[in-house]
């Protein structure tokens, strides 16, 4: 294993005191727990915190700031956070307007927020929770733990939180963030496995000439192996079972997000969103908006991961309101 | 003086025993949540059971009610994934049934163990054959149920436990998970054994060798 | 080899037509020669351009936009584009005040803007380069090809970008790009290597556990193999090596640039920033501007280099100037 | 009918033969320049000599010069990197000496190769022993002007000129680079081969093989 790192107990803690120091102007640590928190704590607004396991970089600690998370609670390396974290930055951002969790759908983060949600109603502070649940590899279920929650949780986050900045209620911003879950799909794939830096060893091993279809963001192995085919026939298997799924229709306008597992080069990205754009065009699905990049990574894995979010006039408005966050920005 | 029973010396011994049994299993249990998770299981269960342990070791304890609480408290905010919560909460409601005794007997652990085993139930949702630890805890908890209607010593109660809890360990590895990350291979998920299965054995493990005969 | 891409023969097209696409308020290309234009070719300011090689993106092709650059020209992957290319970009986006060429510096690179700079003044277009030689790592000499361009390339031309979207002049301009340069220092190592798309191989093979100390942004091997360390003795011999070069004294204003190669995870660009920032304040050098990412990358390959500038006032000011470019975006 | 010189067919078969002979060696080229360069100089001499080859297939010609400036048009804006500005400068300045010739026989090639070669040379600056394609060029540039005075046919000159094309590709191994991208190395390119002499000792056989006996 060859990281720049320093110890592996220390991968998370270190890499977040970077971040504060890089931009502090944007964001603070919370001085017990492990949370990054929002510098200019503003009152008169929902509080918008989200978390889960570290390794997806810039998600979720990059994207603190105005407009977007006014908290972010990092666990170890793929690895839930624990109650006290959010319970701690629930208390420490709530401006009197309630608290609302951003949860991706793992047992995990599930029973963790669940229990920090359930402290903090203890306390009357008022708490929403949506599950984010937007990865069509995984076959929905109710006597399963469903479907996981990916690249439409950094699509909620910005969406969800210029809503809150411009002073909400918890219902409106919990209603919206339930929209834009229904209205979001995604599939990923792995050209390689990756790192957990205290395993120090792949998490799974691929050959030379394999992939892995419908991975998820912890670099657990996805759905399917196969040889590895070019990025228009992996765009054309990731985005048929997208499209189908919700189902996207012709006419739809949308939000198409391809994004980076970390480490594929941004011109590969670029390609893949090349396909994508014309794959989409044929069916007659329109990309109003889109974003290409690593944003929801699994550490220095290979390979891409589409997602689409079928937009409406409010979803369009939000995701142009201004940003300011150390991974997400402009307006500002 | 050694009646057998769990007192908060054994108590303190079985925390220490989980933590050195987790250890030595650290890779394993990693290796494991390799196949069908996300190759942490073993870092954090090693990371938990040492603070636990630390924890433990820098009270002074009256009853062992109070030892597991501690533990579980620590395990809640320090493990973290699924198995953090799971294994809080399974400490914490078997802590609240030993709340305020000095020892335990095979009886008592058995209501506590039975008690911890419905709060990862009621928590996790899991049912048996989903492929959790659920596998391995409830043919433990009720091989320590049945031992003590037949008035078993503690010790002969928690080594019927740990053979049914190996069964129901071993049990998982043809399963299809439906539940945890390892739901999310479907299929795929069969032939592997699951990791809080494992890890389920190997606490049980530790509490029968913190018992003498 | 494993990429997200359909030939090799078309990954630099592609990933061109990808970018496009995704931001038409943007950039465009032009419609005969290999080159990304600004879309809005403003006419009263000097025309900023770049190139080199491609497989370094986001640079050069991800920072044409407003107060930054008028125009880049991708060669291949890690080739130097031909002289057409320069020569018809800034024909494209010449509004009148001249073109300023900011030039790596390799033998390929500045032969070839040199012919395209001999052909515009040819046609009585003011031209001037200025040749970027950063890095710290190769000895400057004049009987060799002297300092390889790296991380002070993205610094300079956004600094300079926004001193050309002031309305500067070109002998301004081109005065400021040399102050930079002056000013900037650079070095860099690699955990991995990088596999050229049609050579299909890596470059130069790393054993488990080497890494490769002075490495260029082209894959070349560098200066120096050894075992691995940790992100700390590797940020102090990077870093040091940077700091006496100009050399950077106690009290100077700096901008600290953690740059990532393409293939390693932003967590651990933080973990490197961490360490630059706490040697920095041992030896007293103020950090004022940071910038951490990916933004000068080698394809997927893994490792990152530090960029040090020294800051005046007027740096500064234009650094804090907006900027939209698909690649670097504040202020708007 | 063939008198032994140089002429539009045969300059024509001469592009031919390099495009071919900078096939078969592609990969070769480029791991050389993987040693001590960024691992594209095979890619990029075959993009640009496939070029060349096209677009003196698809015109018609009554000098030999205009085949060679067409050929460095498209190397000057198909190749890229450092090699393709050298080359086109090289077959630039050469077909300029052979302007509106219908043939070359030895002494007219010699002076055409003589003014590509000063070509490079005030392009790149390099010097010999910098550990380029100079190396290669220059002693065989002397070779083809020795023969000449000689009073030597043209293919005895190509093939004298060979025969020092390769000797100075070789003796480049032990050099440290001091010019392109293999300077950056210092002297750890030492003991490697530098590529873009080896493309000009190619481009040499090509020329060679071109002519018959
Ligand atoms: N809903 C659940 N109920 C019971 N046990 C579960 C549940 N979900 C997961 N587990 C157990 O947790 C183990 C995984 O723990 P761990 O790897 O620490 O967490 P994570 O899956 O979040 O990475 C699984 O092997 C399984 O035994
Ligand atoms: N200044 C120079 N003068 C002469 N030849 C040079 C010079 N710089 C580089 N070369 C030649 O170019 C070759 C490399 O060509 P190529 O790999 O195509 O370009 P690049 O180095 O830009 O990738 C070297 O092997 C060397 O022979
Ligand atoms: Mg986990
Ligand atoms: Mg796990
Ligand atoms: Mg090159
Ligand atoms: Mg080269």
């Amino acid at each position: 294993m060859k990281k720049l790192i320093n110890e592996v107990e220390k991968v998370v803690e270190e890499s977040l005191q970077g971040l504060a120091k890089a931009h502090p102007d944007l964001v603070k640590l919370h001085p017990s727990v492990r949370a990054v928190l929002r510098v200019d704590s503003p009152k008169e607004k929902v509080a918008v915190i989200s978390g889960g396991g570290s390794g997806h970089e810039p998600m979720h600690t990059g994207f603190v700031g105005f407009g977007m998370l006014d908290a972010a609670c990092p666990g170890e390396i793929f690895t839930s956070p624990t109650p006290d974290q959010m319970y701690e930055a629930a208390k420490a951002v709530n401006g009197g307007k309630g608290v609302l969790y951003i949860v991706k759908n793992y047992s995990g983060d599930i029973m963790n927020f669940q229990m920090a949600a359930d402290m903090l109603a203890g306390e009357g502070i008022p708490v929403e929770q949506v599950i984010i649940n937007d990865d069509v590899a995984v076959e929905d279920s109710l006597y399963t733990a469903g479907r996981r929650g990916v690249g439409g949780t950094v699509l909620a986050e910005k969406i969800v939180g210029a809503k809150a900045e411009e002073g909400a209620s918890l219902e409106e911003v919990k209603k919206l963030c339930e929209r834009v879950n229904a209205n979001v799909r995604s599939m990923g794939m792995a050209l390689t496995s990756c790192t957990v830096p205290a395993a120090g060893k792949p998490t799974f091993e691929l050959g030379p000439d394999e992939m892995e279809i419908g991975i998820g963001i912890h670099g657990e192995p996805g759905r399917q192996r196969m040889k590895v085919k070019t990025a228009r026939e992996i765009v054309e298997m990731l985005a048929t079972t997208v499209v189908e799924d919700l189902p996207f229709k012709a006419g739809d306008e949308v939000l198409a997000f391809v994004n980076g597992m970390g480490g594929t080069p941004l011109s590969e990205l670029y390609i893949v969103y090349n396909d994508l754009s014309d794959f989409l065009e044929k069916k007659g699905i329109k990309i109003v908006r889109n974003l290409v990049g690593n944003y929801i990574t699994s550490l220095e894995m290979q390979g891409c991961s589409i997602t689409l979010l079928r937009l409406d006039e409010e979803m369009k408005r939000l995701w142009d309101a201004p940003v300011c966050t150390p991974g997400l920005r402009w307006g500002m | 003086m050694d009646n057998g029973k769990l007192d908060v010396t054994k108590a303190i011994e079985t925390v220490k025993r989980i933590k050195d049994i987790v250890d030595v299993n650290k890779e394993y249990l990693t290796e494991l949540d390799s196949a069908i998770g996300d190759a942490d299981h073993g870092i954090n269960m090693s990371r938990g059971f040492a603070k636990a342990l630390e924890k433990v070791k820098s009270n002074e304890y009256n009853d062992i009610g109070s030892v597991f609480k501690d533990v579980a408290m620590t395990l809640m905010s320090t493990v973290g994934g699924a198995a953090g919560p799971l294994y809080g909460t399974f400490f914490m409601k078997a802590s609240m049934k030993l709340a305020g005794q000095k020892e335990a007997d095979l009886p008592l652990l058995a209501q506590a163990f039975r008690e911890g085993l419905q709060g990862v139930v009621s928590l996790g949702k899991a049912q048996l054959a989903d492929k959790t630890m659920v596998d391995a805890l409830t043919p433990a908890v009720e091989a320590l149920e049945s031992a003590a209607k037949d008035g078993l010593s503690l010790k002969q109660g928690l080594e019927k436990a740990l053979a049914m809890a190996e069964k129901g360990m071993k049990d998982t590895i043809p399963m299809v998970a439906r539940k945890g990350r390892a739901s999310y291979l479907g299929e795929r998920s069969a032939g592997h054994q699951d990791p809080g299965a494992t890890s389920s054995y190997l606490i049980l493990k530790a509490f029968c060798d913190a018992l003498e005969d």
